[in-house]
């Protein structure tokens, strides 16, 4: 017994010991050591030829150029273009994580009827059976471009040019506001040349934080030295606050006002270049509703008289909307005022067609609307939509992009996703000159998905209608001007047009009427949506954006909420706690930070993705920009 | 070093950041996680769980209502590399070429005790497995593998741009090249310079005389300069440790 | 237990797949007069282009040149219907290394073979043995159970490359290998 | 009546064949209800690591600053707590106090317990356990942790070796011929053993505190020191050797309270407190030079303002003076002074005091460091373990609670034990 077990363990031992001698242990560790530093569910790095293509940015309407570093065709990173006359050879952070949009999580490869999932065609044929419908009986279509100014706006107006008392909109886009009230004033287009300018107020409006193509001002702004001055006046301290030579710390709503009140200085120390109905506007009264010392409203005007030529910048925000109209007029009358050089006339492209602001649409007029996929960055809550459909209207949208809007819409047609078809790109509405290029596709359109110039076509041919056009159409219409020039990069190509030798003569200025700010009883507080360009606009952000607002607290993400330590002291709230901000409109939860930057009695609730809709629908639906509110404890 | 054991001058990558200049708009961010091959963030990760190898942080100043955008990344610490000296099993090293500080994913067993040692915040941790939406993976950059859940990563100055430019060169049978991190490419101020601080005439040399460090008192001898005309900031950034506020704790 | 962990253990560690298809270097070598940049070279961004394509093989082979059964077979299967071969790449590295061909070859002026063996003058494609645990290719840990006395070109573990490096008195830091 | 209690709830038959000759233990269901809830934590434990291992680290609730948390803490804490058995066999074996015989088996397990509690624990707490294994391959000798490492693993193996010829000893495994012999030859290489495990505790405990003193990033823990080695490397060795024997009285304490038995003569419990007494003072002394010039040179030299470390609510001043002289001169004194000391309960309150001390100290180093920022813009910040590492860390303590009360029933850990239960009988006779 014992004898047997002495053997069997001297055969283990001497087993185990022979083990030693053959490679199974050393071999195993090795394999297994290298097995445990390449995980296999970790995915592989694509491997094959690099590439460059260029391109431009389509994730709003700026039109920067890009160039893509491609591996196997596929683009793996996105570079500036030096140079580009658009983008100043500076992207901003949207544009680095542009070539990953199509593999968005929420990338829409079928269409959708009422929410549910149909093939692309299916989409399509009850999209044109809806404009069908609409053609029989009359009723009022709409088309609402994001990005006008391209032919595929003018391939719109065509379509609607067969549907009789349809209308074409474009939303408010802060670009667009201040040129197009002066162009409106001038009857003939307008547009800022920054680099002439040597102030440059903005009201309300985040100049240096998504404005135009990033490049473009913020190169201005990196290298002013002494040059150019920006002044910015803003409630809250915000990027653009914060990197203006000057931050003016107004009271919210109270854009109307300074505005009235700086000319109002400058007509009465005749300073204004233009006849003006504003001297009456009294410093005392401008200071009182901006909460500024009056001689800080003295010296701004001063410094915008006093600089060489100078620009006064409105359009509002691209997350909490354009300014009220009031504050809009008064910053387009200041540019009349001052006389500035920095505004002159720009041509127009030879296919450019008049649209209708949607603010200035009829409430409840539209039976069918058709909102194009394109996105120029800035948010459009719901509501304001909403208002201006008739009963049972029906909204056709064509996106990328399985968003709210796209889950609420009556059919959604899928398009191809950015960088996936040949777009156009235009220059900002408020450049001093037109451009057009066009950005040729980076990968490859999955099958089914349509382009938009697809669509349009099908939706005339489906109501027998003549064909809208095509882009080539848009490049001969180009050539045939015989003017401007070509900025060539790799195998992409943007035309600018040449400078407007003409002069602006603005019509008589109109008087603007203040409102008074309402006052709602048990709402002490102000509410300001907040957020950044692209935040909550009609496509989704692009998937690295995460670090910017998830990962780092560098931007604001879903459900936070700023107030001023002590606001919230007032209030008995604790920092990083849960509230519910209340307003006349509605009620939302929200989870507090504290932010000395915000001013006191001033709620800044972030306004993103999907969740912007719930934001939004705190605040009023013309106007978006504030709403009274308080802070309960929940 | 021996210095026959090195084929070139060694070089000592650094970088010069003007405050002044950074505008926050977070391009860098988002090239560098492009670059780098950093997942999109975890539905669950915060701003303390994420990985954002290059981080701008807002300041402010309450005396002044000044306000700075800083950018950090590893700032690459030359003196007694306070990473590199506690990893147990030599998955840190200072590179002797480049004096760029390496991180080696596959060496790592996720013990993130360099991360204690390091006083920048600058290392990160892969809390979760990498993941991309389906299809997004085609868009990695074949120049840098991604790393996996229970590792440490950080800042390396883009080698992979470094090795590309480098295979460039060497198709010209030359060793000599230069490159641009994803982060100075995609700066839209060109608040970013980046170089070698070896070479005296470099603009990075030239702009980090006129310069100061973060945390310089630590003596951890970091390669990152910054710049700012700005006193409160120049103070605030002598500083080691924040200074204490009434309210504190975030939760 | 001496004899299983000799000769057991390494049969048992790999799986064994033939090659798509067949090819002789040797045929393409010497008796067509190629080397190896002919179908190995390199991109004008210092990439080494790797195995070449179905497209450029068809350069030559428009149609059949010879007499062989593997010709035929890779005539009839791949250049036919335009197809890439799948092929089984003996000296694979991991995503994690990082290895430039141009600052090997243009740079240090080393020659194929010098990592790769004599692997130009094979007649035919060897089976193509993968590792069951880490999933290298037989070739990377070299044709010898104990790693002693490997000739260049057998072996293509980190520490071959360190020793070489060590040899040649090269310094490459980590990152100078790994990405 | 204990006696009648018990003899009426004798071990089931097949138990009391495992159970040493004599020795008087409970009923094996009273055991099992014992066992029961223990083993439920163990359980709940188990299944949190499980969870962490499987779908990584976002389980816990660390973070890229917090990135050492309960774990860390608890391994520093329960590593120092059971110091007791390095210093233990150190004193019986090398110094030969021979009265310690009646404690070492317990200062064994408890020691095996705590030390391989604290390695499952960290193979928790790595990311990529898989490669902890690299530190023995590619070891960075620069390293504090690479100390730690090759010390914990090769003293674990050290505690184990010593922990057999205990388990050997028992009645069943007795029969077994071979064993028996092992054992034997076992007892003649303890004091080497005992040396051994002597010289590589004191290596790692005070790694252990260099782990955090070698951080020049963290000015709060750093600490000059001697050579490579910080000042919080040698206090962190004086501090454990402190509360070793205490602790060990403590464990041996609690056991007699919950079996309601005598297990060791008092006089043993006299040395092991004026040890720690003496040991404590010695580290109270040395631990407030070291704090006064870590606060007025080190510190300030880095930058950092001695005050502004206690700005931070709710690390005031208070854990200080918590830490030197409530937790550390307070027992100190009371573990020195014969007239407390030979009081029960003042050795034991000292004793705890103690232990609670060192435990704080751990806690001061690994915690209160990551909260304070160093970045002049970074905010103070918080850490709360979630279910899962509290789980996890329950299931080690229940680990180590079921391993102690397995040894406790079926080995002889108590030689005084036989003597005193006799002696009792005798005087409850006598009375």
């Amino acid at each position: 017994m014992t004898g047997t077990r002495r053997n069997l363990l001297a055969f283990g031992g001497g087993a185990a010991a022979a083990v030693a001698f053959t490679p199974i242990p050393w071999k195993l560790l090795d394999d297994v050591s290298i097995w445990t530093q390449n995980w296999s569910w970790i995915p592989p790095v694509p491997r094959g030829e690099i590439t460059v293509k260029h391109s431009a940015c389509t994730m709003c309407g700026a039109g920067c150029g890009v160039q893509a570093h491609c591996v196997g065709g596929q683009p793996f990173g996105l570079a500036p273009v030096a140079g580009h006359p658009l983008s100043h050879g500076g992207l901003c952070a949207l544009a680095y994580g542009a070539h990953q949009m199509p593999y968005h999580a929420r990338r829409l490869r079928k269409g959708l009827s009422r929410g549910a999932e149909v093939a692309p065609d299916v989409a399509l044929a009850h999209a044109v059976e809806i404009l069908r419908d609409a053609r029989d009986a009359r009723r009022v279509v709409a088309v609402l471009d994001e990005r006008p100014g391209r032919m595929v706006s003018a391939m719109y107006a065509r379509l609607l040019g067969g549907l009789p008392g349809s209308v074409y909109l474009t939303p408010p886009a802060p670009e667009r506001a201040t040129a197009g009230i002066l162009s409106g004033w001038a009857g003939r287009p307008a547009g800022f040349d920054f680099e002439k300018a040597r102030t440059i107020l903005s009201i309300g409006t985040p100049l240096l934080d998504g404005f135009g193509a990033a490049g473009a001002l913020l190169a201005l702004w990196a290298n002013r030295e002494d040059r150019v001055r920006f002044l910015h006046a803003e409630p809250r301290q915000s990027h653009t606050a914060a990197l203006a030579d000057r931050w003016i710390a107004i009271r919210p709503g109270s854009e109307a006002a300074f505005a009235l009140g700086l000319a109002g200085v400058l007509v009465r120390d005749g300073l204004a270049k233009a006849p003006a109905p504003y001297g009456a506007f009294s410093l005392e009264e401008a200071a009182r509703r901006t909460g500024l010392r009056p001689d800080t409203i003295l010296a701004v005007a001063h410094e915008l008289a006093g600089r060489g030529p100078a620009l006064v910048i409105g359009g509002g925000d691209p997350v909490s909307g354009p300014l009220p109209r009031d504050a809009e007029q008064s910053i387009a009358a200041l540019n009349v005022l001052l006389g500035s050089e920095a505004v002159c006339p720009r041509h127009p492209l030879p296919f450019e067609r008049p649209a209708t602001p949607l603010l200035d649409v009829p409430d409840g007029t539209i039976s069918v609307l058709i909102a194009d996929a394109a996105s120029n960055g800035c948010a459009l809550p719901e509501a304001v939509l909403r208002r201006k459909l008739a009963n049972n209207a029906q909204i056709i949208r064509l996106s990328a992009f399985q968003t709210t809007a796209a889950r609420r819409a009556d059919v959604v047609v899928p398009v191809a996703a950015p960088s996936e078809a040949l777009e156009e790109v235009t220059a900002p509405a408020c450049n001093a000159r037109a451009a057009w290029g066009l950005a040729p596709p980076l990968v490859e359109r999955p099958e089914g998905v349509y382009t938009v110039p697809e669509v349009v076509a099908r939706l005339a041919e489906g109501c027998q209608m003549p064909a809208p056009g095509s882009i080539d159409e848009a490049s001969e219409a180009i050539q045939a001007l015989g003017r401007g020039s070509t900025f060539e990069f790799g195998d992409a190509s943007i035309w600018t047009d040449s400078e407007d030798s003409g002069q602006l003569e603005f019509a008589a200025l109109p008087e603007i009427r203040l409102e008074e700010p309402s006052l709602a009883d048990g709402f002490p507080l102000t509410l300001m949506p907040a957020g950044w360009r692209g935040a909550a606009a009609a496509i989704p952000l692009p998937p690295l954006t995460t670090k910017l607002y998830q990962e780092s607290e560098l931007r604001p993400g879903a459900r936070e909420a700023r107030v001023h330590p002590a606001t919230a002291r007032d209030l008995g709230l604790a920092r990083q706690s849960r509230a519910t901000a209340e307003t006349p409109y509605g009620s939302a939860a929200v989870s507090l930070r504290f932010d000395e930057s915000v001013p006191p009695g001033v709620v800044e609730v972030a306004a993103h993705e999907d969740d912007a809709a719930r934001v939004f629908a705190l605040c009023g639906d013309t106007c978006w920009r504030s709403a009274p509110a308080r802070l309960r404890r929940s | 070093m021996n210095a026959e054991t090195v084929e070139r001058a060694p070089r000592r990558y650094g970088m010069v950041i003007d405050l002044d200049r950074c505008s926050g708009c977070g391009a860098c961010m988002v090239a560098c996680s492009a670059e780098n091959n950093v997942p999109p963030a975890h539905p669950q990760a915060t701003e303390r769980t994420g990985i954002t190898l290059l981080r701008v942080v807002q300041v402010k100043d309450a005396a002044s209502r000044g306000v700075a955008f800083i950018p950090m990344m590893c700032q690459q610490c030359g003196d007694d590399t306070p990473c590199m000296t506690v990893c147990p099993q030599q998955a840190v090293e200072v590179d002797k070429l480049t004096g760029v500080v390496e991180q080696m994913p596959q060496r790592c067993l996720g013990c993130r005790y360099c991360m204690t040692a390091c006083p920048f915040q600058a290392r990160f941790f892969n809390w979760w497995d990498p993941e991309w939406p389906a299809g997004m993976e085609t868009t990695l950059n074949p120049g840098a593998a991604p790393r996996m859940r229970g590792v440490v990563e950080k800042c390396d100055f883009c080698q992979s741009r470094m090795h590309a430019a480098e295979d460039k060169a060497a198709m010209e049978g030359s060793r000599e090249f230069e490159y641009t991190p994803a982060c100075v490419e995609a700066c839209p101020t060109r608040a970013i310079v980046f170089g070698d601080l070896n070479d005296p005439e470099s603009d990075v040399s030239r702009q980090a005389r006129n310069s100061f460090r973060f945390l310089e008192r630590l003596g951890t001898g970091p390669k990152v300069y910054y710049r700012s005309r700005r006193p409160w900031l120049r103070t605030l950034a002598s500083r080691v440790g924040a200074p204490p506020k009434k309210e504190n704790g975030n939760g | 237990m001496l004899a299983a962990g000799w000769l057991l253990f390494p049969a048992l560690l790999y799986t064994s797949t033939p090659q798509p298809a067949q090819f002789s270097h040797q045929a393409h070598g010497e008796a067509a007069g190629l080397t190896c940049d002919t179908c190995h070279g390199f991109t004008a961004e210092g990439r080494f282009a790797g195995i070449p394509t179905t497209e450029s093989c068809a350069g030559c082979h428009s149609g059949l040149l010879g007499e062989t059964e593997s010709e035929k077979h890779f005539f009839a299967n791949f250049v036919e219907p335009g197809r890439e071969v799948n092929w089984l790449i003996y000296s694979r590295q991991p995503d994690n290394v990082r290895f430039s061909h141009a600052r090997h070859v243009q740079v240090g002026k080393m020659e194929c073979a010098e990592c790769h063996g004599p692997h130009g003058e094979s007649e035919s494609l060897k089976a193509f043995e993968r590792n069951r645990i880490s999933g290298y290719s037989r070739d990377i840990w070299g044709p010898r159970m104990l790693r002693v006395g490997l000739k260049p070109g057998q072996g293509m573990k980190m520490d071959d490359c360190m020793a070489c490096h060590r040899d040649r008195q090269v310094e490459a830091g980590c990152l100078g290998c790994h990405r | 009546m204990a006696d009648m209690v018990s003899t009426l709830n004798r071990p089931a038959v097949a138990d009391r064949e495992w159970i040493a000759r004599a020795q008087d233990r409970c009923s094996t269901s009273r055991f099992l209800l014992w066992l029961t809830p223990w083993t439920l934590l163990l359980a709940a434990g188990l299944y949190a690591a499980y969870l962490c291992l499987r779908y990584g680290l976002h389980q816990t609730n660390m973070d890229n600053r917090f990135v050492f948390g309960l774990w860390i803490f608890l391994d520093l804490a329960i590593i120092a707590l059971g110091a007791g058995a390095f210093f233990t066999g150190f004193l019986l074996y090398i110094l030969r106090w021979k009265e310690l015989k009646a404690v070492i088996a317990t200062a064994v397990i408890v020691g095996f317990v705590c030390y391989s509690g604290a390695v499952l624990v960290l193979m928790v707490d790595v990311g990529q356990p898989v490669r902890a294994w690299f530190t023995f391959w590619h070891p960075n000798t620069h390293s504090m942790l690479t100390e730690v490492t090759f010390c914990i693993s090769a003293y674990l193996v050290v505690l184990s070796i010593e922990y057999l010829p205990i388990l050997l000893k028992n009645r069943k495994l007795r029969k077994v011929p071979s064993f028996l012999v092992f054992e034997f030859e076992m007892h003649k290489l303890m004091p080497v053993l005992a040396g051994v495990g002597a010289f590589l505790s004191f290596f790692h405990q005070g790694s252990l505190g260099g782990l955090f003193g070698v951080l020049r990033g963290q000015p709060f823990a750093f600490r000059e020191g001697f050579g490579i080695w910080p000042t919080t490397f040698f206090l962190f060795i004086l501090s454990a050797m402190a509360v070793g024997p205490v602790f060990v009285m403590l464990v041996t304490r609690l056991v007699e309270a919950v079996t309601s038995k005598r297990l060791v003569r008092p006089q043993v419990y006299q040395v092991l407190a004026r040890t720690s007494g003496l040991l404590l003072t010695f580290y109270v002394l040395l631990k407030t030079i070291d704090t006064l010039v870590w606060l007025n040179s080190t510190s300030r030299q880095a930058g950092y303002r001695p005050w502004e470390y206690y700005a931070w609510e709710p690390f005031g001043t208070w854990i200080l003076f918590a830490e030197i002289v409530l937790l550390g001169l307070l027992p100190a004194l009371i573990l020195l002074s014969p007239k407390w000391r030979a009081r029960p309960g003042w050795m034991l309150a000292g004793a705890l005091l103690a232990c609670a001390g060192v435990v704080l100290n751990r806690f001061v180093l690994t915690i209160q460091t990551l909260a304070l920022p160093t970045l002049p813009f970074e905010q103070f910040l918080t850490y709360m373990p979630n279910w899962q590492e509290t789980a996890t860390f329950l299931g080690v303590i229940a680990y180590g609670v079921i391993v102690y009360s397995l040894s406790y029933r079926y080995l002889s850990l108590f030689p005084q034990e036989k003597e005193l239960a006799r002696e009792g009988k005798e005087a409850s006779h006598v009375s």
